[in-house]
């Protein structure tokens, strides 16, 4: 059933501007991808187009290699999740997840069948003659979850799927897309502003900026080789470092990779605090320590480094007070440069 | 109760010439103290037409401005008598006044100074004075090949087409004409037989355009929403002279005359009486006659007018000897029923 | 609105023909109207006949029509002042209770639905001893009442744009309420009350029930003069005057579109 | 606050009273309501005035309803310009558009003209003038807003996903018409419905132009006898039984449907 | 200038429900504390009946010991920065920050200044005749502080300062807005969404849940020493595994803390993962292991454990596999237990 998904120098004019401008992207059959980028960035642009709610204004978009530019929405059989789910409140559960089925004039007894199947398949069985409105907001979330997959899509967008549910609900939601998404196999796009959520869920992250697609990798790639500054700031916090002859400004024994000059990106895990001075340190003055739970975050002014350097600290080991005098280590090969802006 | 609306309206008076008030007619008044006078009249270009050629002048010799007041009859009768009455006087139908002396709300009595009508009937003519006689006639479009000649004709349909506009709001006329129609002899129309009437009305309700106002039935037979219509007489002057139609003194439905009854304790009664005394004047009847085609109630006032004008009046004598005259006495006696009827049957 | 055009491209085109017919109906009895404001017949017939700008002298000049127009234009002008002061007042007033504000919207709002006749009875009724019953203070005080709750919607709605907690903030600075009213909600919307008291003024002006019933023959306004013309003498002086009115209810209503579409102030931000 | 408080005392609540008061006072408690429906044409127009609000409401149902949809479904400026036609012929004085009926229905008038020029009609013309169904296209004229209005505010609210969740889960045009559009109008169309309804039963301008000899509803009566003042009592009584079914109406209907809150998108 | 506040058995009824429900609060001249709490926990009604803005229904607020519950808000001298900053956009900056001096007649020549000396504070000079419609958000923030503060107000209440601006923004106002409350040293309350921003900028962090005030404490001590269930779980991710006769379920090595028998709460950074069987490991079996930034996060079914145990790993240290048997230590006096349920 999974189809494979590619954007071929796809362009969207809407009102005059260009809100996506040359996307790339090909993706593989049965992954699951999750597209990242600041608001207004045309993630949600991206999706439309593809379900076909939006008219491209260049390029195209293939599915299993099959240009699909000039079909309709309703031919496209793909299923799409809204935010706020769009479930029909004037149906029940079962009608709602019914509605593809009907629109396929599938017969009723095998409608039956098929949603009962789908409603199992987001663990509600036993809810088809719920109203809408009783349900909770994860009940909805999985009701319409099911409503876009009964009609076994080849192909199922998620538009910030999990955005209106809270902390808890979301983590536990997030294990759940994943699970049915391995279970079905079907091709995913889910579109998301949480980095963890789209670490969290996804083969693969597509990072979007002002209508361009900047990034495209694994999770561990993006984060530890962002192809440049935006994504560096973008996707978790990083110390961004002056690199020149393949060292970091400052720490001199830190060799980078990638390339000789640029901006050298470090992550605030990847730099220790040592109690003392030794060949690998640089040495430095606490300047805020805040306790975050999980973790402590230590700012440091360094000589020679314009910002103060930002450090995870555990949130109980070293005690580095604030005014301390203390040293700083960076692990090997952590250092990633990008191009200086 | 009525309101037959004064029959009048002729507008844009033929006389077009000046017209001044004879200059003796205050020899008998007494010294006026009031300052204005209140008349509820229908409005209108009648009226604009009286202030023009009459009122005006009027106000300037007896320093008593004329205002108007809505015409209005129930509001009428709850003042006649009472202590503080908003209006002086109201134009009313001469069967509408019988109807209110034989009610025991009889008007005030016209002061002794104020001329009389010759032509209203004798009994009356204490308290009607100053108005006006005029007809209810059968008229047509021009757009009609064959001219209708009596109300029999008004109701055969099949040998004139076209709808027959029809008063809804006003109803005097309306069973005179359904019985003489049905073949009453115009001279013994009274008492009424209104079962007979309304069973002929029922035979052409179909065929007839409601109008609420002689205005608007002047306005279906120029607009030929109906080829024939019962309407004032000056109304079908005015439209035979702009050549849209034409109609016919025969069978007429005639007023004979009318009243300007005042209220019992009318604020600016010494004004009022004059004002009355003024519109009795032979010559203020005979202007009135020629410019709204009102036949005047006072026979000194035809010998004012012209032939041409005379054959015009809805009472001049060879008219009056075609039309059907209005019993006022017996018309006051069923007024009562007249109304039900009526309305029982248009809102049917 | 754009997702359902999309979204029936095919049965669109005959929704879009029908709106069309309905909005031909809809302009018919205009379209029937206006030509005849200047048809040189004296009568008022259809269809127009030649051209002429007589009748728009006639209503412009003489007396009567003239008079009936200042009447109009005094009664509305007090009528939409008391509105707009009353409703504004409402507007504020009902945001700040808590409360049965449903009811009390209910009752600001009942004018709207009251049948003009019966409210022109009962406003007969009420005054008639006091003032005869009919005089243009009375009809001012109805067509205020009826107009009152246009201005209420609209300063509501203008309110509802704005933040509530710009009211708090100002409070919580230092100001009583009458200054929170006077120097935040009212600056902001302006635009809303000076829209509500055009259409208050648009919708007096045109009034003629409560006019019919309630104003003394020698202070008809424009409407009962449209009216009563109509019963007497049927003169094309109607047509004219009614295009006049069609005028101004044009230009009120595109002034009220200049003005609405710029948003109150708080909104633009 | 006191000004509106004031001005509704006054202008509506205290006539509202009074009219009540001396329904009651001429008549009596009892009176009040029986000696309105002794007379067989009161009756016989409270039937009148049923059947023109029912026939009226439903009819200006089907309209609103295609016209709201064409306002939503048609291209942007056009749906604009409907939109603004509507608005246009809502703010012109009720007269002048009664007026400019008058002058379109009655025979040989615009309508007719233009019937006989398409061949539509013979001579006789379409007939409509003062009869209940010629009252029909100016009634429904004149509450077409009222209905518009509630409508469009239930298809504005139509969450625009759930219209493209419908369209991408495959169904026709027809399905998604029917069974997500239409069932999303209900509320709306119930507001309208009462409006309207409402609103029709008190109407008077329009019945006493347009109206004929059939068509006597009661705001018909009470302007008639309400012109003539011969029986206070009587008026009173029928003023204040319209007014109680209207106000209990918009009393009901507001609780259940929010009626009121349309008013705010004129 | 500072001033301490009481709550004192602090109830609130709105149409009907309780929304506040015996709220009990002592908060030291000069602190900055935040509220945190799920949505519609009366965090906002809080705010506000301090303010003046709600009634209370029942109990006290005291300023500096004064009970202040009838004083109208307008004369509480109290600053109130709303969550979308309430500007008045009829006003230009200038005359935004000066309103509240206009209000306490403050001459206009000393009222110059305190506007100057005001939007010093929050680093915007020169911005006097701006209008508000042009700054930014972070500068429309600012701007709405400066007027909080230019009357000196004994208190500052902030719902949600920071919640409608973007990540990299909101963190550098956190910093800020910390730093403004120790120059001025005006007590401070805050409400907000994020546990991250409640830690890292209060002194205490006020925990409340349906109405109630459940825990008040420094960031350390309500994220390490819970005072329940709920605020273990609202605070942070938790591993919340039985504990009896003082030793954690499955692992018999980790001694509890607090209490012999309840439920223990063991936060991810606190469990090992260890390649080797030891005294001090309980075996498992990776179930999950999912990247996200900053470490990597690692669940692990354990024997006699209900619900799988979550890990927070090093992104790339020690590599667990899913399906690879593991060992697991818990640190320490890590282990801190509350009552069951
Ligand atoms: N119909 C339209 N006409 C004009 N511009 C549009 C239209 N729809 C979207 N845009 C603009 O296109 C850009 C991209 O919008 P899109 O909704 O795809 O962003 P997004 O990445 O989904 O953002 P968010 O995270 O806020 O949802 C935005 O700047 C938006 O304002
Ligand atoms: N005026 C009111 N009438 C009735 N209930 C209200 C009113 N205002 C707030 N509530 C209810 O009180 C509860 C607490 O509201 P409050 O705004 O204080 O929550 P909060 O903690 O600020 O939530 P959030 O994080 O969503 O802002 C909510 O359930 C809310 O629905
Ligand atoms: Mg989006
Ligand atoms: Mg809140």
């Amino acid at each position: 059933m999974s189809v494979n998904v590619t954007f071929d120098n796809l362009t969207v004019d809407l009102g005059g501007t260009r809100i996506l401008d040359g996307v790339d992207l090909e993706i593989p059959a049965g992954s699951f991808v999750t597209l990242l980028g600041p608001s207004g960035s045309g993630k949600t642009t991206t999706l439309n187009v593809l379900a076909g709610f939006i008219e491209r204004s260049g390029g195209h978009v293939r599915v299993d290699d099959k240009a699909i530019d000039d079909l309709p929405a309703h031919a496209r059989n793909i299923g799409f999740l809204f935010q706020n789910y769009a479930l029909f409140p004037h149906m029940n559960v079962g009608e709602n997840v019914a509605f593809p089925l009907r629109a396929r004039k599938i017969p009723a007894a095998r409608r039956r069948e098929m949603v009962a199947d789908a409603l199992r398949l987001v663990q509600l069985p036993d809810m088809q003659s719920r109203a809408i409105r009783s349900l909770s907001g994860g009940q909805q979330q999985r009701i319409a979850l099911a409503r876009a997959l009964v009609f076994k899509p080849a192909l199922l967008l998620l538009d910030e799927p999990l955005a209106a549910l809270d902390k808890q609900l979301r983590e536990a939601m997030q294990l759940e897309l994943k699970r049915i998404q391995l279970e079905t196999g079907t091709t995913t796009i889910a579109v998301t502003h949480d980095q963890i959520e789209a670490m969290s869920m996804a083969d693969l992250v597509a990072i979007m900026n002002k209508g361009r697609l900047v990034q495209v990798g694994s999770p561990e790639e993006v984060y530890r080789r962002p192809a440049d500054l935006f994504v560096a700031t973008f996707l978790g916090e990083a110390n961004l470092l002056p690199v020149s002859g393949g060292r970091v400004t400052g720490f001199r024994h830190a060799a980078a990779t990638s390339r000789a000059e640029g901006i050298g990106v470090l992550r605030p895990e990847d730099i220790q605090i040592r109690p003392a001075a030794a060949d690998d340190t640089a040495p430095g003055k606490v300047e805020l320590s805040v306790f975050q739970g999980n973790r402590r975050r230590v700012t440091v002014r360094c000589a020679g480094i314009d910002t103060p350097v930002v450090i995870s600290a555990p949130p109980s080991g070293v005690a580095a007070e604030v005014g301390d005098e203390v040293h700083l280590a960076i692990g090997v090969d952590r250092v990633h440069v990008v191009p200086a802006s | 109760a009525s309101n037959t609306s004064s029959g009048g309206g002729a507008t844009s008076a033929s006389s077009k010439g000046a017209f001044t008030l004879p200059s003796d007619i205050n020899a008998k008044w007494p010294k006026l103290s009031s300052t204005e006078v209140v008349l509820a009249g229908f409005g209108g270009e009648t009226y604009q037409v009286r202030h023009q050629r009459v009122f005006d002048q009027f106000s300037k010799l007896s320093g008593a401005k004329v205002v108007d007041a809505p015409w209005d009859y129930g509001k009428f009768l709850n003042m006649v008598d009472s202590a503080s009455p908003e209006w002086d006087a109201i134009d009313f139908d001469g069967y509408s006044t019988v109807a209110l002396i034989q009610s025991g709300k009889a008007p005030a009595k016209l002061a002794d100074w104020v001329r009389r009508c010759d032509l209203v009937d004798q009994a009356y003519q204490d308290y009607a004075a100053g108005s006006y006689a005029y007809s209810v006639v059968l008229g047509w479009s021009s757009s009609l090949k064959e001219a209708p000649k009596n109300w029999a004709d008004f109701f055969d349909t099949k040998k004139f087409p076209g709808k027959r506009a029809f008063p809804k709001s006003i109803y005097a006329g309306t069973v005179e004409i359904a019985l003489m129609a049905d073949g009453v002899s115009k001279d013994n129309l009274y008492p009424l037989d209104f079962d007979r009437a309304f069973r002929k009305l029922d035979q052409i309700k179909g065929d007839l355009v409601f109008y609420d106002s002689y205005a608007q039935g002047q306005q279906y037979i120029v607009q030929g929403s109906a080829t024939m219509v019962a309407i004032a007489n000056s109304r079908m002057i005015q439209l035979k002279k702009d050549g849209k139609g034409d109609f016919t003194y025969e069978q007429a439905v005639l007023y004979p005359w009318g009243a300007f009854p005042i209220t019992k304790n009318a604020k600016h009664a010494d004004a009022v009486n004059a004002l009355i005394d003024t519109m009795s004047h032979p010559a203020v009847q005979a202007e009135v006659a020629r410019s709204l085609y009102l036949g005047p109630t006072v026979s000194a006032a035809f010998d004012l007018l012209s032939a041409d004008e005379k054959a015009l009046q809805p009472n001049s004598d060879e008219n009056k000897a075609k039309a059907a005259v209005v019993n006022t006495e017996v018309a006051a006696k069923q007024d009562g029923e007249y109304v039900k009827r009526f309305f029982d049957w248009v809102g049917k | 609105m754009d997702a359902l055009r999309d979204a029936l491209p095919r049965t669109r085109g005959w929704f879009t023909a029908i709106g069309v017919l309905i909005a031909v109906f809809l302009l018919a009895p205009l379209i029937a109207v206006l030509p005849l404001a200047f048809t040189s017949s004296k009568y008022l017939v259809f269809p127009a006949v030649g051209f002429s700008w007589q009748w728009f002298d006639t209503v412009l000049t003489d007396p009567a029509w003239q008079g009936s127009i200042m009447n109009s234009a005094r009664v509305a002008v007090t009528a939409a002042v008391i509105a707009m002061v009353t409703g504004t007042s409402a507007a504020l007033a009902v945001r700040r209770i808590s409360g049965g504000r449903r009811i009390v919207r209910t009752v600001l709002l009942a004018p709207m639905v009251m049948p003009q006749l019966v409210l022109a009875l009962g406003l007969y009724l009420t005054y008639k001893n006091l003032v005869g019953g009919t005089s243009l203070t009375v009809l001012t005080l109805g067509q205020a009442t009826l107009a009152m709750p246009l201005v209420f919607v609209t300063v509501s709605a203008g309110l509802a744009a704005v933040d509530p907690n710009l009211s708090r903030a100002a409070q919580s600075l230092g100001y009583r309420w009458p200054s929170v009213v006077w120097r935040i909600e009212l600056p902001l919307v302006g635009r809303s009350v000076i829209s509500g008291a055009i259409l208050a003024f648009a919708v007096c002006f045109d009034e003629a029930v409560l006019a019919f019933f309630l104003v003394p023959p020698s202070q008809q306004t424009l409407p009962v003069k449209i009216w009563t013309s109509a019963s007497e003498n049927a003169s094309p002086a109607i047509a004219a005057a009614s295009a006049l009115v069609i005028c101004l209810a044009v230009t009120l209503l595109a002034v009220v579109a200049l003005v609405g579409s710029r948003p109150n102030k708080q909104e633009a931000s | 606050m006191l000004p509106p408080a004031l001005l509704l005392v006054l202008g509506m609540l205290g006539p509202v009273a009074v009219t009540i008061g001396v329904a009651l006072r001429e008549n009596g408690p009892v009176g009040a309501v029986t000696q309105p429906m002794r007379d067989p044409m009161v009756v016989h127009s409270i039937g009148k005035t049923l059947l023109l609000a029912v026939t009226v409401t439903i009819a200006t149902w089907i309209c609103g309803l295609l016209f709201t949809l064409a306002v939503g479904l048609a291209p942007r400026v056009v749906g604009q310009i409907l939109f603004g036609i509507l608005f246009l012929t809502f703010w012109i004085s009720l007269l002048v558009r009664t007026y400019g009926w008058v002058l379109t229905l009655q025979p040989n008038g615009a309508l007719d003209t233009l019937g006989r020029s398409l061949g539509l009609t013979d001579a006789a013309g379409f007939g409509l003038f003062q009869t209940l169904p010629g009252l029909l296209p100016p009634m429904v004229h004149i509450m077409l807003p009222y209905m518009v209005l509630p409508i469009y505010a239930s298809l504005q609210a139509l969450d625009p996903a759930q219209v493209r969740a419908a369209r991408s889960l495959g169904g026709s045009e027809f399905l998604v018409l029917r069974r997500l559009v239409l069932p999303s109008l209900r509320s709306g169309s119930w507001a309208g419905v009462l409006l309207v309804f409402i609103l029709s039963l008190g109407f008077y301008v329009t019945p006493a132009f347009l109206g004929g000899p059939g068509t006597q509803v009661l705001a018909m009566v009470i302007g008639v006898q309400f012109g003539r003042l011969e029986n206070i009592g009587l008026t009173a009584a029928l003023g204040a039984l319209l007014l109680i079914a209207v106000l209990v109406l918009y009393a009901i209907a507001d609780r259940i449907f929010k009626i009121s809150e349309q008013w705010e998108r004129v």
